[in-house]
C-alpha cells in the first residue's frame, strides 16, 4: 500500500507545476514547428523534444547534483550544502542563488556535497556540460559548416563582404535596444545579456550559441530557439523589407556572370583569414579557426575522408547533442520569463535592422558602381541564415526579371554574412565577455 | 543606467567599426591573394593539380597520383597472379 | 642482468592467476559463440575481447587508479589511502572494501592520491566510467534501438500491448525466485541484485545494462553476458515451451491482415508514449524519452540525416565502447563467483516465465476474442529479444501451417515487449534503487 | 529474511501491476490517437505530405517541396551558366 | 576610446612574438608539405593547422587554464597559485616550473584556482586532454588500423616477422645516439626523452604519439612531427640505402607466390597475438590489445558494421582531434628549442638504421635458405611506415626486373613491423616508464 | 652521465633482445596454429562458413545463413501481402 503511495507521489501527474505543463506544450510547439512547417528541422526537433523531457517532473534530467538535491531537500543535504556555499539559509532559492554565483571551486565542491547525499546530474545537463558548457559542440558544428561551404563566390567578387559586414549593425542596434528597454525600466537585460540577444541578429544558429553559453547562459534556451525560428522565417521576414527598400528597376539589375576561381586561390582563403583573425581579433579564434579548417579540410583535396566525416558523422552526432542540450534549458523557471518575450521581440528587429542594412549597403554599392551593376536584392543575405537568405535573393530577382538568376552572386554576402557574424562575436566577447 | 547606455552606444560604434575595417582588411587580402595567384599560378582547375604532381614527384615518388597510377597496376597484377595459383 | 628479472618478474606468465587464466578462457569462450555460433556477435565479440584483456596480468586495465595502486602496494601510497579512506588497516582486502564503500567526495580524494603515488586508472575503466557509469552507452544505445524500430505493426494492432505487458511476468518471478534463494540461504542476493538479475527476463540488453549499472553495478559482468547468450538462445528456449502450452489447432490461426498505419500516427505515437512515461512513471524517462527521440526523429521525415547517424556510425561507436566496458567487468575475483551461477540459472527462469506467460496471455486474448483471431504463438514475441523472437513465432507458425506468415502479427508484440521491460525497469529504480 | 521476501511480493504485485495499467493506458491512448487521425487526417500514406506542403506554402515559402522543386531548376540553370562561360 | 585602446593592445599584431611568428610560418611550411607535396595530409593538415591556431598571440588556445592566468598575470590570481602550488615567488617562470612538477591532486586544486580567478582551459588544450593525455585517440588509432591491415601476407610467410624484429635496431640505436649526445653535452636528454625519440624509428604515428605522451610529453610536437614527416619521406630515405646494401643479382630474386592462407587463420591470428602479449608483455597490452581487435572484428565477419566504423568514422574523428592536439604542442617555447634539431637529426638517423638492419637480415636469412628465396629488398619494409614501404619495395624490385611484384611479399614484414615495434614500446614503458 | 649510458646499453640489449624473442615466439605460434588449422579444418575459403552453418544449424536455427535465406522468402512473402490489399 504504502508502495503504491509512493508511486502515486512520484508520479508526475502528482507533481506538474503549471510551469512545466506550458513548457510542455512549448516543446509540442517547436516539434509542430519543425515537422509540419520545416522550421530547420535539425535543431529545432532535438531542442523540441530536449524542451519536453527537461519539463517532465520529478525526473530532474536537466538539473545538476546539487540542484536536485534541494528539490528533493533532504535536510542533512541542505544543511551540508548551506555549509559549503556559505549561504545563510537552507531555503531552496538561498540555496540556488548561491549556488549559481558561486566560484568553481565551490561549485566543484557543492556537487561532490550533493553527490555524497546520493543525488546526480540528470542526463540532459550531463550533454549540456559536455557539448555546451566545454563550448565544444559549437565549435565543432562550424568546421563542419566550413567543410560544407563553397567561398567561391564570394572570391568572384570580394566586394561582397561589405554586404556580409554592413548587415552586421542588426545586431549592434539590438544591443543598443535590449539596453534601452533596461534603461527604461521595461527590461532588466545586463550589458551581456544585451550582446547575446543581438547576436541572434547575427542569423547564425552556432555563433548564437557559443556567445550566449560565454556571456548570458541563463537565456541560452530563449535565444536559440529565437535564432533558429527566426532563421526559418527569413523568407517571410525578409521580402517586404527588401520590396519596401528597392525600386522595381533595381531589382531588375541583372548582375554579370561570376568569374572562375581557381583550386589554388580557394585553399589560400581560409588560411588567409585565420592569419587575419590572428592578427587583429584573438577572441574570434577559436570559431573563425575552427571554420577555416574545416573550409581547407574541404578544398585541399588531400583530406577528403576528413572533410567527409566532418560534413557527416561528426556534425550529426554534435547536433544531436546540442540540440537535445539546447533543450535542457527550456525549463519553466528560466523560459517563462517576460525576458524571453523581450528577446522574441529584439530579435526579430535585430533580424529586420539587419536586412534593411544589407539591403541599403548594396544600394549604395551600386551607386558607387554606375547604378547598373550590383542588384541590391543581394544585399539581405549578408545577414547568413546560409543559404536561405540566397535563395529569397533569388525568388525576388526572378520575381522581377524571370531570367536572372541571382543564387550564386547571393551566395558571396551570404557566406561574407557568416564571418561578420563571427568578427562582431569576437568583438563582443573582448568587450564584455 | 547612464553609464550602461554609454557602454553601449561605445560597443555600437567600436563594433561596427571593426566589422567594418576586418572585413575592409579581408577584401583588400582577398584580392592580393587572388591578384598573385592569378599571375604566378595562372592555370585554371588543372593546373595546380599537375603543378602538385609534377613538384612532388621529384620528392616523394611513392605517394603521387602518377604512381597511384602505376601502383593500381602492380597491385592488379599481383592480385591476379596470387589468386591465379 | 636486473632487468631480465624485472621483465621477468613482471610478465604475465609468472604473474597469472588461477582466476586470471579461466576468464580467459572464458572470454575465448564468448568469442568463440559469437563467431562460429552467430550468438548476439556485436555485443559478444567486444565484451568476450574485453574480458581477455581485463584479465592480463599486470596490465591492470579494468582497474582504476585506486585498485592499481593497492595491487602494486608501495607503502607510502597504501598509508596515505588507508588514511582518507578511514581504513584500519593496509591490507589490500580492507583498503579495496573501504574504496568501494566510500562516499563520492571520499573516492574522488583517493582517486587523487594514488594518481600523485604514479598509479592510474586502466584504459578499459576509463572506457565503463565514460560509457557506462555516466549512463549515456546504454541510452545512446536505446536511441539507435528507436530509430531503427518500426511500430506499425503495433499501432495496426494495439492490443499485443498487453502480450508486451505479461511477458514481463518473468522479471519480477525471477526478482522473486532470487530473493528465494537468498531467504533459504543458498545465495546472497539484497534487493537490488535481484531486481538487477530479474531484468535479464526482459530480453533487453541495454535496459538489463542500464539498470544494473544503476542498482548492482558489481553483477554488471554476468548479467550482460547472460542477458546477451539468452537472448541469443531465444530460438533453442522459446520453441518447447511455445508446443508445451498450445494445442495444434491454436498454431493453425490464422491471423487477419494488419490494417495499414499512416504516417501521421507513427509521429504521434512516440509523443503520446513520451507524454504518458512523463505523466506515470518519471524514473523510466531517460530509457524510454532517449527510444522515443530516436523512433521520431525515424518518422517524422524532416531529420533523416540524424536518424541516419543514431542507426550507423553513433550506435556502433557506442557498442565498441559498451561491450568493452562490459568486458572489463568479467574479472575474475567478480565473475567466478557462486552469485554467477545463480544468475544464470535465474536468467534462464525468467526467460521461461516470461515465454510462458506471453503465450497464456495470448490464449486468453484468443479466447475472449471468439478463439479464432490471435495466434498464441505470438505470445512469446512478448519478451522482446527483437526480431529474434517474432522469427521463432513465425518459424512454428510455418510449421503448422505453411501459409501462415505470423512475422508481422508478432512484430507488435516483440516491441511492445521492449516497452514493457523499460517500464518495468522505471519500477524498479523508482522502489529499490 | 522475512522483510525481504516480503518486499520481493510488493514489489512483483506492484510492478506487475504498475506494467498493465500503464500498457493498458497506452492501449487507449493510441487507440484514441489512431482513431483521432483516421478522422481528421484521414489519407492514406499521400495526404500528410500534401497537407505539409500546402499548409507551409503559405508560411514558410523558401522551404517547401514544392520551392525545392524549384530551387533545383534555379541551381542547374545557374550552375550551367556559371560554369558554361 | 579606451575601447579602442583595449582592441589594439588586445590584438594579434601588437603581441606577437618572435617566436610565435616563426611557429605559424612553420605550421605553414606543414601545411604546404602536407597539401602539396603530399606528406602524410591526413595528419600534418590538422597538425600544421593546429600548430598555427596554438600561436595566435593572447589567444591561449593552447594553454591550460593555470598557464593563461599566469599570462594574464592579475595579483591576486598569480598569489593564490604561488599558494597551492608552494612557488617560492610569483614571477612567471617559477609558477609555470611548480606547475608543470606539481603531483596531479596540486594540478587539479591549481586549476580550480584558476579557474575562480576567471581563467580557463583553451579549445585545443581541452582536445590535448581528452586525445591524447588520456591516450585514447592513439589506441583507437590503433585499433582502426587493425582494422584495416590484412595478415594474409604475413600468414603465409611468417619468418618475415624476423624482418619487423631486426628493423627496430633502428629504435635502440638512436635511443643510444640521444643519450650519447647527452654523455657529450650537446643536448640534455633523459632516458624517457631518448626513449620517446628512438620511437621516431619505429615508423608508426600512433606508437610514436602513445609513448611520448607517456614517457615525454613535453616533446610530443617534435616527435610527432619527425614522425610523420619522415613516414612520408620513406621513398627518398630507403631506396639508397636499399642500393647499397643489396647486390644487382640479389634485387632480381623473385619470390615464389605466397600460399593462400584460410580465413579461420586470420580469425585467430588476432587472438595468437593477444595471449602472447598478456603472456610476454603486459605494458604493451593497450596497444596491441586495440590492434588485435580491430583485425579480430575485420577477420571474425560477424561484426562488419563495427569494423566498417572503426575504420571510417571512427577513426576519422579520432584523427581530427589527434591532430589539433598535437598542433597545440607546437608552441613556440616548447619546438623551437636546440633539442629538436637534435630530435631530427636523431629521427632520421633512426629510419636509415632500421631500413638498413632490416635489408641485413633479409640478406642472411636469404644465405640461410639457399641464396635466391627471399629478396633482400623486402627487408627494408620492416621498418613499418605501412603501406609506402612495401611499395618501395616493389618499386626498386620492378627497377631491377619489371616482371618481379614484390608487393605482396613486402606487406608481411611491413605489418610485422608494426607489431614489432609496439613490442619495443611496451618494452620501453616497462623499463624507463 | 656514465650510468645513464650503461643504462642505454642495458635497454638495447635487453630491448631488442625481447623484441626478437617475442617475434620469434610468434613465428612458432602462428606456424603452429597454421599447422592445426591446415590438418584440422584444411578447406580453403569455402570450408569455415559451411562448417559455421552446419555447426549452428543445431544449435540457434533462428540465425544461421539456411534461415536467413528462409527469413528472406518470409518476409517478402509477408510484406508482399501486406502491402497488397
Ligand atoms: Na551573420
Ligand atoms: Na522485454
Ligand atoms: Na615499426
Amino acid at each position: 500500500m504504502e508502495k503504491l503511495i509512493t508511486l502515486l507521489t512520484a508520479s508526475g501527474i502528482y507533481n506538474i507545476s503549471g510551469g512545466q505543463f506550458v513548457m510542455i506544450v512549448v516543446g509540442l510547439l517547436l516539434l509542430y514547428l519543425a515537422i509540419n512547417k520545416n522550421f530547420e528541422p535539425l535543431l529545432l526537433v532535438p531542442i523540441g523534444f530536449g524542451g519536453i523531457m527537461a519539463n517532465i517532473p520529478e525526473a530532474g534530467l536537466a538539473f545538476s547534483a546539487v540542484e536536485n538535491a534541494v528539490h528533493f531537500a533532504k535536510p542533512e543535504v541542505l544543511q551540508a550544502l548551506a555549509s559549503v556555499l556559505s549561504a545563510s539559509s537552507t531555503d531552496a532559492e538561498t540555496l540556488l542563488h548561491a549556488y549559481h554565483t558561486s566560484s568553481p571551486s565551490v561549485h566543484a565542491t557543492a556537487s561532490l556535497v550533493a553527490q555524497d547525499g546520493g543525488y546526480n546530474n540528470g542526463m540532459l545537463y550531463n550533454f549540456y556540460l559536455v557539448a555546451i558548457a566545454s563550448g565544444v559542440a559549437p565549435l565543432l558544428i562550424f568546421m563542419g559548416v566550413g567543410a560544407m561551404t563553397d567561398f567561391g563566390p564570394l572570391l568572384a567578387n570580394p566586394k561582397t563582404l561589405f554586404l556580409g559586414a554592413a548587415a552586421q549593425f542588426g545586431i549592434f542596434a539590438t544591443v543598443l535596444g535590449a539596453i534601452g528597454l533596461t534603461t527604461l525600466g521595461v527590461m532588466d537585460f545586463s550589458i551581456q545579456d544585451a550582446a547575446a540577444i543581438g547576436i541572434i541578429g547575427g542569423a547564425d544558429g552556432p555563433t548564437a550559441i557559443y556567445v550566449t553559453s560565454l556571456l548570458a547562459p541563463q537565456l541560452l534556451g530563449a535565444i536559440a530557439v529565437a535564432a533558429y525560428s527566426y532563421m526559418a522565417l527569413v523568407p517571410l521576414i525578409q521580402p517586404p523589407i527588401m520590396r519596401a527598400l528597392t525600386t522595381e528597376s533595381e531589382r531588375k539589375i541583372k548582375m554579370s556572370q561570376l568569374r572562375h576561381v581557381s583550386k589554388l586561390e580557394k585553399i589560400l582563403f581560409p588560411i588567409s583569414l585565420l592569419i587575419l583573425v590572428a592578427l587583429l581579433l584573438p577572441d574570434a579564434a577559436p570559431l573563425l579557426g575552427m571554420f577555416c579548417f574545416g573550409n581547407l579540410m574541404r578544398e585541399c583535396g588531400v583530406v577528403d575522408r576528413l572533410s567527409d566525416t566532418a560534413q557527416n558523422a561528426l556534425i550529426n552526432i554534435v547536433t544531436i547533442f546540442l540540440g537535445l542540450s539546447v533543450g535542457s534549458k527550456l525549463s519553466a523557471d528560466k523560459f517563462l520569463d517576460v525576458q524571453t518575450l523581450g528577446i522574441l521581440v529584439l530579435g526579430i528587429i535585430a533580424f529586420g535592422i539587419g536586412t534593411a542594412c544589407g539591403v541599403l549597403m548594396a544600394k549604395v554599392m551600386n551607386k558607387m558602381a554606375g547604378g547598373n551593376a550590383i542588384n541590391p536584392l543581394i544585399g539581405s543575405a549578408g545577414v547568413s541564415a546560409v543559404p536561405m537568405a540566397a535563395r529569397v535573393s533569388n525568388k525576388l530577382g526572378l520575381e522581377s526579371n524571370s531570367q536572372n538568376f541571382l543564387l550564386m552572386h547571393a551566395m558571396g554576402p551570404n557566406v561574407a554574412g557568416v564571418i561578420g557574424s563571427a568578427v562582431a562575436a569576437g568583438v563582443m566577447i573582448k568587450f564584455v565577455g | 543606467m547612464d553609464n550602461l547606455l554609454s557602454e553601449g552606444l561605445e560597443l555600437m560604434v567600436f563594433g561596427m567599426g571593426f566589422v567594418f575595417v576586418f572585413l575592409t582588411l579581408l577584401v583588400f587580402v582577398t584580392g592580393l591573394m587572388s591578384k598573385l595567384v592569378t599571375k604566378y599560378a595562372p592555370a585554371p582547375e588543372i593546373k595546380p593539380a599537375k603543378k602538385r604532381t609534377s613538384a612532388s614527384a621529384s620528392v616523394t615518388a611513392g605517394a603521387t597520383a602518377a604512381n597511384n597510377d602505376e601502383l593500381v597496376a602492380v597491385i592488379s597484377a599481383a592480385v591476379h597472379k596470387y589468386r591465379s595459383n
